[in-house]
């Protein structure tokens, strides 16, 4: 297979690939939480897990500096949490309350936290390209020495918005890295079914870019390449796509049983080589005990539990602010000549809730 | 169902669709089936469920991503005689495919002087599902009912999803049908006749009354049935429903028909009223009903904002019965004297 | 011009337009042009003609064709606090972008719960030139103005040209500047004061009168005018002409104090009528107007075809003057009697 | 420059290379009177020429079969002309005359002949490839083993139209030729301002597709290599794109001067090259006389003189059949219930103008 071996010694410390662990368990505990909930009708929409992901969320968002921006799909529980999004601010987003990340207007296709550089979660399959590469643009413009990762599936790679994005980023030398989570399948359709060119790193190659394919549940080997790709776009803009191959173990949302289009076995073999449980034999061989790690499993269980407790508690937003953040500040005064007219009932739903007035 | 009625049977709405597609592909080796997941993946709402089976990936064909990519392969295939079906996940994935849609599908008979023609049908669902959010919860309708050379049209119900499904197909333009997420699984009797043809420009009175006409389409036509049965009951009045089914073209005649008899009507649709279905219906009515109203049209639709996640949001965005009540009561105070 | 005024020059709508965003670009660091052609080229219109020696190439940035790209790249830049105006050649184009404009720019604000705002401007002008056809002839004005999250402006005049792209500019929104193929050569008096902004959702009186409000934006209104000067003297009516301006948000304040005033009104667009602006034109007015009116609310747009290419089809289907003036006249034919 | 040689010795005998001689010049002179014709403003709309692009012109359609569809850009005026389209019917739609070729509704970038499997003449950069890509799907379902020829230009392929046209054609194996026109510039952009990868043929990889570029001023290695991808798409379904090197003498459009963006010395140069001079000297080497060739000359300038006189005798397209084409027949019947409310004038303009009715 054409990935990057791992870095011949791992780059890590101990006490790193320790909280690396953290960041993956907490991240599964969560998501299996979020499934149960979501089944329980406390949280609605599309719900996307990525279970089995863990080691290229967390190892890709472990080379980003607090500088660098995140832009990704609806995929984006676990890169929330890896940024640092507390894990509260996330559950109750996906229980629609007013302390979620987006104050309950969006859900879990699109989280965001700008303060830690992450600008969503973003519905439309590749839609969120052309906006990273704007991020890009944006950094260049300021005279920052900061990249963006943009986050995609391999279905978003026949998506017009992908050529057009990776041309204009290298064609204006655009620090940004196009991490394609290669999870084998879109929906219900495998990467070969999609693609013509199912190496889909290779497809750099059409800008004149750099591709790079890696074991993406290999969390060294993601991070030592994720780290030297950033480094080329921080430092030469330079820009890059970094293919990890991964799976994903549920279905497509949770509402997918994911059984259709592969087989049990399949996904069994792929959950025998789970990187939970490659980086937990990596710490015990370190030197760590099954007792530490099973108080990091418990730590998540109850930061899990302590997070829907927040839910739970947090307040569903206003209904008569309908329209909050829609508009900036001030744009109340431009719509207050609308109101003649209007369809019924439009000023108690809108122009009283949030147009900046 | 009486006894003269042709044989029909209680299905779902994605059933008639789903029927509607087996017949027409059994019908015209033309026609064949082009979208994501429709084959393997049984379709994303499973409206192709069992198909490709049937008839075999070529004619039930998955497609990578690429709407605008997909879309287009839909248009020029279909200028070469095909009958293409191109099924579009929901209508806001038709962003994506805009230029295909209205710069070449629309285009392509005029301008063209009438030298070739474009028998394409495009089928995809709008509307809110269950807090899918803003980028998932749109009805562009008015857009492509406002494109000269397209035809659009918006079964309410299974036999008509039927109905106008197979009229779309074998019709020899362009044409858009608008489905919706939440009325796919509604049911009704469906007429299992295989020339059951619903024709296209053609409105229904959904429910015949006296008091007020509500005009709506797709699943506005849902609620409208609804809220008619509920004030009925609580507060007496005997409201009329007029589903468009059509929306180009557009039968202002039944409408008209309607609002001349009851002299006050509301317009009721699931996406944005600013600029859009219910603005043009509000503009030709007022036109054509002009010294029959005793009110001014009315509307109600989503509430102007980008359709939020959080359920209790939703739910007051959307045209939801109570809404569409206080709509119908208020048409009705206002005293004719006003007029 | 008076004493008082402030000084003014009377330039081309294309030299108005230049001039605001040579002021924008000169007052503010994260000012931006992007599109095709708007650097060496001077613009496919030449309204960025000499900006790129001025400002150079970061800052008048050549794009290749990639609409969907380099509007996303606005849209993220505006995200990150730049302050991006792209150019769109013409909103035929828009086409193959709408997914950045309508999924995503119109979306930040509110999906985001109010977290991050997106302060991009679009410029890009609608409507027929000189028989470019069907694909080159479009104005998709409705569907933009529909969008809750978007404001559009579509200036008519010189003055508005400067004003409004300025206010445009400087909105923390994303705004689309609507301007128009014929309009860019049409001149008028405009305030070279570096601070006139034009308020974005205010209509202005452009004409005033008595028997008859026509409402308009854009070069429907230059139409308007002329209209209303010829039926002035053809016909001795008083026509008041209201010039949106904004057409969201859409100040009906100011068409409904007209239209209360005349009584009778007519709306023109150059863009096709049905599900268009002037369909929420007629919806509000008639709603807001009920009692006042004498007769119907009336409109005029282009006719509903793609626009032919031979000169005397494409003059037939436009809302040339001939058109406007015959459905002024068949409004104030109407007998209050009728009404 | 890695184009391909010319064929060692020429598939052409001289009678075939007369032949396209004459076509290059009907184009050449064809296309000279246009501009006199627009620039007396007996033409409208846009005017794209394609002076200096002859041979790529000619030489692609000549490997084209009777069985072939051929699908343009704009720029048509050649390809029409080269696949037999009268010159009467070309001029007639430029002045927009009820005996154009589209009837005088589509003028100089939608010219089309359906019979001749010319399916137009688009005017979206690149939309006309999703297109081509869906003529290809219909041939194979019909069984048929003829191929589509698409022609677009260099500025085209930044498009993401491209991206998900040659994805789909090489991931469903459909017989269609992506001919990239490579003319030096798109509008007042040249290609390395443009495209992050300047040799476009090279893009073919992305979707594992054969790519290759020819001097598109040649017209035997055009035909030569034409011919060859051609009959592999017709034989093998395998799809391809190239790219024909070669330069646009007069502006964009006849707007344009064309001199803002390139030097009048690149013109010169590119013209003392020019593909008609050069097959001229072909067909003298072969032992035709110049007299034989500036009867040649002579015949095209009454050919074109023809053409003109015949769209000035056309008659212009009757304004009660505005609609004329919209729809299909028996649509009137269908839009009958729609007059009430109908826009003011609306019936007289569209609803009695042909809706099939
Ligand atoms: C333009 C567009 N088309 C279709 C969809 C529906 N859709 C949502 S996710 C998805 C599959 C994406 O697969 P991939 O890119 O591999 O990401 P993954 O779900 O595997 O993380 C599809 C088709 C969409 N959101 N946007
Ligand atoms: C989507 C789109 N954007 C912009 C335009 C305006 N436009 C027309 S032709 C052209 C340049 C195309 O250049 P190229 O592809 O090299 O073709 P050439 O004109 O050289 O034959 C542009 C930008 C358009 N027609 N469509
Ligand atoms: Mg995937
Ligand atoms: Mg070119």
């Amino acid at each position: 297979m054409g990935t990057s071996a791992p870095a011949r010694q791992s780059l890590l410390s101990t006490g790193e690939r320790r909280a690396l662990y953290e960041e993956m368990v907490l991240s599964r505990v969560f998501e299996t939480e979020a499934e149960r909930q979501y089944k329980a009708a406390r949280i609605g929409g599309y719900c996307h897990l990525s279970s089995g992901q863990e080691a290229t969320t967390a190892g890709v968002v472990r080379a980003m500096t607090p500088g660098d921006l995140l832009v990704t799909g609806y995929r984006c529980h676990g890169f929330a949490l890896a940024r640092g999004v507390s894990p509260d601010a996330v559950m109750a987003e996906l229980f629609g309350r007013s302390e979620g990340c987006a104050h309950g207007r969006g859900g879990s296709m699109h989280l965001l936290d700008v303060q830690r550089g992450f600008y969503g979660g973003w519905g439309i399959v590749a839609g969120q390209l052309p906006i990273a590469t704007g991020l890009a643009l944006a950094l260049v413009r300021q005279g920052r020495s900061d990249a963006v990762v943009c986050e995609l599936g391999d279905g978003a790679v026949n998506m017009g918005a992908w050529h057009e994005s990776l041309n204009l980023a290298a064609l204006w030398r655009l620090p940004v890295v196009f991490l394609v989570v290669n999870n084998g399948y879109g929906m219900g359709t495998a990467v070969e079914r999609a693609s013509a060119e199912p190496e889909l790193h290779k497809r750099a190659s059409a800008y004149d870019m750099p591709g790079e394919r890696v074991d993406g549940d290999d969390v060294d080997a993601v991070i030592e390449t994720t780290s030297r790709l950033l480094a080329a776009a921080r430092e030469e803009r330079q820009p890059a796509v970094l293919e990890a191959l991964t799976y994903r173990y549920r279905g497509h949302s949770v509402a997918d049983a994911g059984l259709a289009y592969r087989s049990k076995d399949e996904i069994a073999e792929r959950q025998s080589r789970d990187p939970l449980v490659r980086i937990r034999a990596q710490l015990l061989d370190a030197g760590l005990g099954d007792d530490d790690l099973d108080a990091i499993d418990r730590e998540a269980d109850e930061r899990v539990a302590a997070a829907v407790a927040f839910a739970e508690a947090s307040a569903e937003p206003p209904v008569d602010r309908l329209a909050f953040g829609m508009h900036a500040l001030g744009s109340g005064e431009q719509f207050a000549r609308m109101r003649p007219g209007s369809p019924f009932g439009e000023h108690e739903l809108t122009f009283d809730a949030g147009l900046g007035a | 169902m009486t006894a003269t009625a042709i044989a029909s049977e209680t299905m779902t709405y994605r059933e008639a669709l789903r029927l509607a597609l087996r017949e027409e592909l059994g019908r015209d080796e033309r026609v064949f089936l082009m979208g994501e997941e429709v084959g393997v993946f049984d379709g994303a709402y499973k409206v192709s469920a069992g198909l490709l089976d049937e008839f075999g990936p070529d004619r039930i064909r998955d497609t990578p991503i690429s709407e605008e990519g997909f879309v287009g392969a839909g248009v020029g295939a279909a200028m070469l005689g095909e009958r293409p079906v191109v099924e579009i996940m929901t209508i806001n994935f038709l962003l994506v495919a805009m230029d295909q849609v209205i710069n070449h599908a629309a285009k392509i008979g005029a301008m063209f002087g009438g030298e070739v023609r474009c028998p394409l049908v495009i089928r995809t669902p709008n509307g809110a599902g269950n807090q899918l959010t803003a980028q998932h919860s749109q009805s562009f309708d008015g857009w492509f009912a406002g494109t000269p050379g397209l035809k659009v049209v918006a079964p309410a119900t299974p036999a008509d999803a039927k109905g106008l499904l197979k009229a779309a197909i074998r019709d020899d333009d362009p044409v858009l049908v608008i489905e919706n997420l939440r009325v796919y699984t509604t049911k009704g009797e469906v007429p299992l006749d295989d020339e059951h043809v619903t024709p296209i420009g053609r409105a229904n009175v959904a429910r015949e009354g006296a008091d007020l006409t509500i005009v709506s389409h797709g699943y506005a036509t849902v609620r409208a049935l609804a809220v008619a049965d509920r004030l009925a009951e609580e507060d007496g009045v005997s409201i009329e429903v007029v589903d468009l089914r059509s929306l180009r073209p557009l039968d202002l005649e039944t409408v008209a028909r309607s609002v001349t008899k009851t002299s006050r009507v509301l317009c009721v649709e699931e996406g944005w009223p600013s600029y859009g279905v219910t603005a043009e219906l509000c503009a030709r009515i007022q036109r054509a009903c002009f010294d029959d109203l005793d009110a001014p049209v009315e509307r109600v639709g989503m509430a102007e904002v980008p359709l939020p996640y959080a359920k209790n949001l939703e739910h007051a965005a959307l045209p939801n019965e109570d809404r569409v009540a206080a709509a119908v009561r208020a048409t009705l105070d206002l005293a004719p004297a006003a007029a």
